[in-house]
């Protein structure tokens, strides 16, 4: 399956890009679209247990993905 | 109720008048601005960005559980995104409410809330030139690595 | 840092401008306004009056604290005085500081200051054609005398 | 020696009039100013230990009087 993983502010600087498609098993977690993510050049800036959201809502990393999914990657926030 | 995330300049008085109603005995209006210095650094402008779809939807969210919570309609939110110059606005949060007990606590639980859940980033801009991403977590993580194991 | 009683409208948007700081991060901005009901009872208007040099005194005093308590010279009140229609607003505080918790203590604080200790009165007129004088100090001590002895 | 009292709001209401002028003895406390008040037709309306100011600051009901004090009886406030 296919997913999109969006990454911001520090992690997209650190990874050069702001959108990768990832190409995953069936099954796959977020913990496994992760791993894959810190495979790519500047991948090693994620922290061990980033916060995820799919699909605009927050997730936990044991959740497992299906085709389509937007997961997206986020930095801490920093609003206001 | 009202939430948005724009990218011109914000009007706190707009937001003041959006929130008026004969019912309401208070208002408090929160707007947060662009500092010249931070942890010690002079800092010369900011650059937010943000998750949109997922920005606005928190947004609304937090706008909704204030007026839940601390009974009132009367709550409108707007965050600016892009460069901001220094004593600019960022965030003005305007809640009404009949009684000022509400109309404060509701209106702290937006900007903490908002500071807490909502994916938008800020990069300073430094007087010497240097730009770096603004991280509220990395005080607290640098104060635990320090801590005897 | 400023205090004032007086007989005209109030303008949020001026006292907002008079604590515009560029060491500013956050603007806490209170609004008091005449609502249509209190207690039950339609409200059509209200009417303040006040021992003015010392209401003068007891509010540059109270401000005086809130800047000293809360860190912030940034601090303005206005307390209008004389017949107010709905909606219209009686006070407005607005306060500036770095940091937004000490802007929302130091702005709590000088509300609830003010309405404990500044000599400022405030009569409703009610849709049925009476006024009378607002006194809060009447449900709890009538609360009191029901108490079994 | 004669200190004004200043009546405000339903005080004033209560007593038909917002000053008035008082000729106490020597060493008069503001508790007798009160009592001296409470004489005067709709005097009954004061509580038996009203909020005072003396010469714009709160005070005590057991302080002396001075010649020329002002003397002011607060109901209760309601700014805001």
């Amino acid at each position: 399956m296919t997913v999109t993983a969006l990454l911001f502010a520090s992690y997209a600087d650190a990874l050069g890009r702001s959108s990768v498609s990832l190409t995953l098993p069936p099954g796959a977690t977020v913990s496994d679209a992760l791993d894959r993510l810190r495979e790519l050049p500047g991948g090693s800036a994620l922290p061990p247990s980033p916060l995820v959201a799919i699909n605009l809502a927050f997730a936990r990393t044991n959740v497992e993905l299906s085709p389509g999914d937007e997961l997206a990657v986020i930095p801490p926030v920093a609003g206001g | 109720m009202r939430s948005a995330i724009v990218t011109h300049p914000l009007d706190p008085a707009a937001l003041t008048a959006e929130v008026a109603n004969v019912a309401n005995g208070a208002t408090v209006v929160f707007v947060g601005t662009v500092r010249d210095m931070n942890d010690g650094r002079a800092v010369t402008g900011m650059e937010y960005t943000a998750y949109l779809p997922m920005a606005e939807r928190e947004l609304r969210r937090i706008v909704e559980e204030a007026a839940a919570r601390f009974g009132t309609n009367d709550v409108v939110v707007e965050h600016r995104i892009g460069e901001l110059g220094l004593g600019e606005a960022s965030v003005v949060i305007a809640v009404a409410h009949p009684h000022r007990a509400n109309a404060y606590d509701a209106s702290r639980y937006v900007i903490e809330a908002l500071k807490a859940r909502v994916p938008i980033w800020k990069r300073e801009w430094y007087a010497d030139g240097e730009r770096a991403w603004v991280d509220p977590t990395r005080a607290a993580r640098e104060a635990l690595a320090e801590e005897p194991s």
